[in-house]
């Protein structure tokens, strides 16, 4: 519903302070790893920040990121993201609402035209004139197509809609693509993740509404400020990696001692996320420190990369099978030019010999 | 305990020596605030600060006149540190959680004055109370 | 598929595979002429010809007092980058987790950031090396494309694998790729140039050893 | 024979009457005829480090990196990657190792000649273990098939082809023989049906050298062994090993060989001189295919058993002597001790050059350098090392075992008008005899 109140304005009839905004702002500019000054000029900026409208498409996916996300929904101070955006349409909470909700997406799309975002999960079939996911019965290429239309900009949550994903893996039966390579005229945020971060997803939006501009991203269009940095520089066992102490498996000694992860198959030298400092599950933990490597879910096909147990700088193909091959290979040449420098020789012997014979 | 837990608060309790480059920073911002009126924040959370450093940094800095806390989205704690103009403020989460940790170098901190937009909202709801309508206005603000 | 796949992937694949077919051609070519054998009466004193092959490697570790002054840049900086590349190569634990992919043998790896310092070491003296070989006129005039395409082959891993650790010129994984993929390129020149030497000089100076041991010379 | 003038300026001289084509294919056929396995794997082995450089006298005194032992063998390392290598199809495919020209051999000719002694020092300073010494004895293989050695050295060739000697005809050995024996007063065999040991000789010594002559037959007198010279196999030096004439080197080694057994030597005795001692001691093998069934000795050698078993006995001189080492017969022959033995039971003490024994300089005149006027001021130049090494040695005498190390030092001596003598450790033993 097209809102005309500033979220300050909105705010203050709710009885939230200012000081609200400048506690939030303190918070996500810790997370963004933005200078502390930004925090009071982010304040002021949400603070005349209209409500925004969301629409929210789910496509290929299986409620992992809506589920990460709604579990942020504890109430704390992240919360307040959820009296910033107008979540004008989400389809799996409204699943139950059926015409209804549809009409409330396209009202929305009506009223907000081109101020919208839109924040897809999930990655779009395109195989069979995209059968293989339909809501309403219209192919998710459709829906995406139609809503992203008029929006202001394309978030596309979770590694499913960010690159493909799960779907897309190795044979992508359903033809699956990233919501990037559909939606080509309007800038696309790929927050990636299986699922992504909470506050990854809250803290984009509230960048977007407070400065009123997508977020600096990276040449997979994430936004830097959560993935800059790889999870290997920022884990707290990264000491263990410099000093060459290594788990050799999930129960030997070094798993024990809490020593890098890095034999085992950990991917956080080429997975850049923000688990190793925002971390999971309110703060608790992250894979690494649960005991786990990570398996890369926030980089490209990361479920094609070779194995979540292969460590990183082993091959991917099996090189010995060729090899064997190679050698052979090998050894018929290298016999064979040997033969033939032989009887080279036996020719020379036998020509050098004929003038004196004869 | 766990290995891996052991791990983490072995790791937690490390001396980076960062509490000491923090501290080293606060003159140079309490000079500038006195020479221009400039305000500075130092993200403590931002810093790959290890829990030891924080509670170092603390104690160094110690306690002095002014405790304030905030209820607003979970509890705020303002503290004036025992040098003047030099406050600790953490901002814990409604769940308890640490969300932010700064150190402030202000004669107040921006934080814990009164928005102008606040006041004027505040002015409004006073106004309304003396004009006798005052109960549908807290009976709203209530939902907040 | 992005670039490290490549690189981990058909790249390495590619690559070692040339690399065991080459070693296998050059080798088998070379060890399936005829070997020369010396029928003359040995010295009374010479040794077995297993014992003067091992002899000769063993004298040949080390320059004749003689020589030192003279080529004491190329001997010393010679052992600096031999034992720097191999203490990168097998003691740096990713390297030996490759290792252990292709033969399922491991080993203890050393500290990486005394990796990193070798490694570093490593490229000096490579670099100096190529100076040397710049700046001699000796090494001018006998220096062959090999000489500069074998040294190139042999500074980039090391190059780049100093670079991902500093993560310098583009990203991890980016370098990581690059890395990986400049060790293909040294898997695909090494049988073909004279970074073969890793494999002939034990036959070539035991070839020589059984020879001058034969006659009860030195080597 | 002509001698001609590279494009570069490089003298170098062409015998026979064949197309440069003719020449070319003759030199890499030759050179690659024999190659084995060992060669083969030097050939690929070496990693330009240039270290063999300052191994060689050449290149110590004249600075100049074309002296460098590797390079003499530039050419033909690319026959070889080119013809033979296990990669020989690729180098001919994409042309990375062009065909050898004959204009390089030319060039070449001065490298593996006038600046090679094959001395092999070169070969212990190599870190590959690449005995480039053998290396370039493969090279002149090439080099003599395809007619381009030093004019000097093809016209020994040829004399000896007719002589058998480079010295003199079979018919007037005897003579010379005998007119040493009456000049020195020493009883001398010669062509006797049968004897224990066949004695050989150098050319030098049927010349200027004739003493020596003289001095091993009142050695072996005194032993009183059964010895002899004989007409039908005196010559010991072998100058097809030097030129790369290997029918010849095979033709030389067979004459003497198959002379001693056949007057039924257990012994062929081999003069004071260098290449005689690795063509007979260590290639005449090659030819039989088994060590021939008698026992081949250096003149160090037999000197230093002959006393170290107390067969003859001499007077100790008392004073100091620096020895310089042959290289074919120590560094390339394994013979270290013999002469110092022998010096030591002359009551020398002995004072050592700054290089000796295997590390020992060339003289600079071997691998027929000597014999190859046009090398001279090069050789003299070489000469330098050893001068400045004898004098740093500052011993009374200074003795060799090879007559023709002693020419090249003689001559060095006289170009540098440096009064040292050179002197033989043969000499030395006959002018010391115990019962003179």
């Amino acid at each position: 519903m097209a809102e005309t109140r500033t979220l300050g304005e909105f705010l203050v009839e709710r009885g939230v302070s200012r000081r609200a905004f400048l506690k939030y702002s303190s918070y996500l500019a810790t997370l963004m790893a933005l200078p502390p000054s930004a925090a009071e000029a982010m304040a002021e900026g949400l603070a005349k920040a209209r409500r925004q409208a969301v629409i929210w498409l789910s496509f290929q996916e299986c409620t992992g990121c809506t589920e990460s996300l709604t579990r942020a929904f504890s109430p704390t101070l992240e919360d307040l993201i959820f009296n910033f955006i107008s979540l004008d349409y989400h389809h799996t909470l409204m699943a139950v609402s059926g015409e209804a909700a549809e009409n409330a997406r396209l009202q929305s799309m009506a009223e907000n035209k081109g101020k919208y975002i839109v924040m897809a999960d999930g990655s779009v079939p395109m195989k069979d004139g995209g059968v293989y996911s339909t809501i309403a019965g219209r192919t998710n290429l459709e829906t995406l197509h139609e809503t992203a239309k008029d929006a202001f900009a394309v978030i596309s949550v979770g590694t499913c809609a960010a690159f493909g994903g799960l779907p897309h893996a190795d044979p992508n039966p359903t033809g699956a693509v990233a919501i990037q390579d559909i939606v080509k005229d309007k800038p696309v945020i790929n927050i990636p993740g299986c699922p992504p971060i909470p506050d990854v997803m809250t803290g984009t939006v509230a960048h977007i509404l407070s400065f009123g501009k997508l977020p600096e991203l990276d040449d997979l269009k994430r936004p830097k400020a959560f993935f800059g940095e790889t999870i290997h520089d920022r884990c707290y066992r990264r000491p263990f990696y410099q000093r060459g102490l290594f788990a050799k498996s999930f129960d030997d000694e070094g798993a024990r001692k809490g020593w890098c992860l890095y034999e085992v198959g950990c991917k956080g030298p080429v997975t850049y996320n923000a688990c190793a400092t925002l971390k999971w599950n309110g703060g608790v933990s992250f894979p690494i420190q649960s005991g786990h490597g990570c398996l890369g879910c926030s980089e490209p096909d990361f479920w094609d990369k070779g194995g979540f147990y292969r460590p990183l700088p082993t091959p991917l193909a099996s090189v010995r099978e060729h090899v064997t091959e190679a050698a052979a290979a090998g050894a018929v040449l290298g016999g064979a030019a040997a033969w033939l420098a032989r009887s080279q020789q036996n020719a020379y012997k036998s020509e050098t010999k004929k003038p004196e014979e004869a | 305990m766990g290995g891996t837990a052991m791990t983490t608060l072995l790791a937690q309790n490390l001396n980076s020596e960062l509490a000491d480059a923090v501290l080293r920073e606060i003159p140079v911002l309490m000079q500038r605030l006195l020479d221009t009126g400039e305000t500075g924040t130092i993200d403590l959370r931002s810093l790959p600060m290890t829990d030891w450093d924080r509670r170092q940094l603390a104690t160094r800095l110690g306690e002095g006149e002014v405790k304030a806390f905030v209820t607003v989205g979970g509890t705020s704690t303002v503290i004036e540190t025992q040098f003047a103009g030099v406050w600790w403020i953490r901002h814990e989460g409604a769940d308890g959680r640490i969300a932010a940790e700064q150190v402030v170098v202000a004669r107040a901190p921006e934080f814990l004055l009164a928005h102008p937009a606040d006041i004027e909202a505040a002015q409004r709801r006073l106004s309304a109370l003396l004009s006798g309508s005052a109960e549908a206005q807290f009976g709203e603000a209530g939902h907040g | 598929m992005d670039l490290l796949e490549v690189a981990r992937g058909p790249a390495l694949q590619v690559s070692l595979a040339i690399f065991v077919f080459g070693v296998t051609w050059r080798l088998l070519g070379l060890l399936l002429l005829p070997w020369r054998t010396d029928h003359s009466e040995p010295r009374g004193t010479a040794p077995s010809a297993i014992v003067a092959v091992l002899q000769a490697n063993l004298r040949k570790m080390w320059p004749h007092k003689t020589f030192v002054r003279a080529t004491v840049f190329q001997f010393v900086n010679g052992y600096v980058f031999h034992v720097g590349l191999a203490i990168v190569v097998f003691l740096f634990a990713p390297h030996i987790l490759f290792i252990k992919s292709l033969f399922g043998v491991t080993w203890p790896a050393l500290p990486s950031n005394l990796v990193y310092a070798v490694g570093a070491i490593t490229l000096f003296s490579l670099i100096a090396g190529l100076l040397h070989r710049l700046t001699s006129p000796v090494l001018q005039l006998i220096s062959r494309a090999d000489d500069y395409i074998s040294w190139l082959v042999t500074l980039l891993p090391v190059a780049t694998g100093l670079l991902a650790i500093i993560q310098v010129g583009a990203r991890y994984e980016t370098l990581l790729a690059l890395h990986i993929l400049s060790i293909c390129l040294f898997f695909i020149w090494f049988p073909f140039g004279k970074l073969m030497h890793a494999f002939t000089f034990f036959l070539s100076r035991g070839a020589t050893g059984v020879r001058l041991k034969h006659r009860g010379a030195q080597i | 024979m002509t001698a001609r003038v590279t494009a570069s300026g490089a003298p170098y001289e062409v015998q026979g009457e064949v197309s440069d084509k003719d020449r070319l294919n003759h030199a890499m056929r030759t050179f690659l005829k024999e190659f084995g396995a060992q060669a083969s794997i030097q050939m690929e082995s070496c990693v330009r480090c240039g270290m063999c450089a300052n191994a060689c006298h050449f290149y110590i005194t004249m600075q100049d990196p074309k002296y460098t032992p590797i390079y003499k063998l530039r050419p033909f390392e690319q026959a070889y990657s080119r013809h033979f290598g296990p990669f020989a199809p690729l180098f001919r495919l994409f042309g990375i190792a062009p065909s050898v020209t004959i204009q390089e051999l030319e060039e070449w000719q001065r490298f593996l000649y006038d600046s090679c002694n094959m001395c092999g020092r070169c070969t212990l300073a190599c870190p590959m273990g690449i005995d480039i010494a053998e290396l370039v004895k493969e090279a002149r293989h090439g080099m003599y098939a395809a007619g381009l050695v030093p004019d000097r050295l093809e016209l020994m060739d040829r004399t000896t082809k007719k002589w058998g000697s480079p010295a003199t005809p079979p018919e007037d050995f005897a003579d010379i023989v005998n007119e040493a024996a009456e000049k020195y007063g020493v009883k001398i065999n010669v062509d006797l049906p049968k004897a224990d040991i066949l004695v050989t000789v150098a050319p030098a010594e049927l010349t200027e050298h004739t003493k020596a002559l003289a001095d091993i037959a009142k050695i072996l007198n005194r032993m009183g062994v059964s010895w002899t010279y004989s007409s039908g196999g005196f010559e010991a030096s072998n100058i097809g090993f030097i030129n790369g004439d290997v029918e010849l080197q095979e033709k030389m080694t067979r004459k003497i060989i198959d002379r001693a057994i056949e007057i039924g030597a257990h012994t062929l005795l081999l003069p004071e001189c260098g290449h005689a001692y690795g063509a007979a001691r260590w290639e005449s093998a090659r030819w039989y295919g088994k060590q021939p069934p008698i026992s081949i000795l250096h003149m160090m050698e037999f000197l230093a058993e002959s006393i170290n078993s107390g067969a003859i006995s001499v007077k100790p001189i008392g004073s100091t002597a620096s020895f310089h080492d042959p290289c074919q017969v120590v560094r390339r022959g394994g013979l270290k001790e013999q002469p110092r033995d022998v010096l030591r039971a002359l009551g020398f003490e002995i004072k050592e050059l700054a290089d000796h024994g295997p590390l020992a300089f060339c003289c600079g005149g071997g691998g027929g350098v000597v014999s190859c006027a046009r090398a001279d001021p090069l050789r003299n130049r070489a000469f330098e090392i050893k001068r400045r090494q004898v004098e740093d040695a500052g011993a009374e005498h200074f003795v060799t075992g090879c007559g023709q190390c002693r020419i090249t030092l003689t001559m060095g001596a006289k170009h540098a008008k440096w009064d040292k003598k050179t002197e033989s450790l043969l000499e030395l033993v006959a002018d010391n005899l115990e019962g003179e």
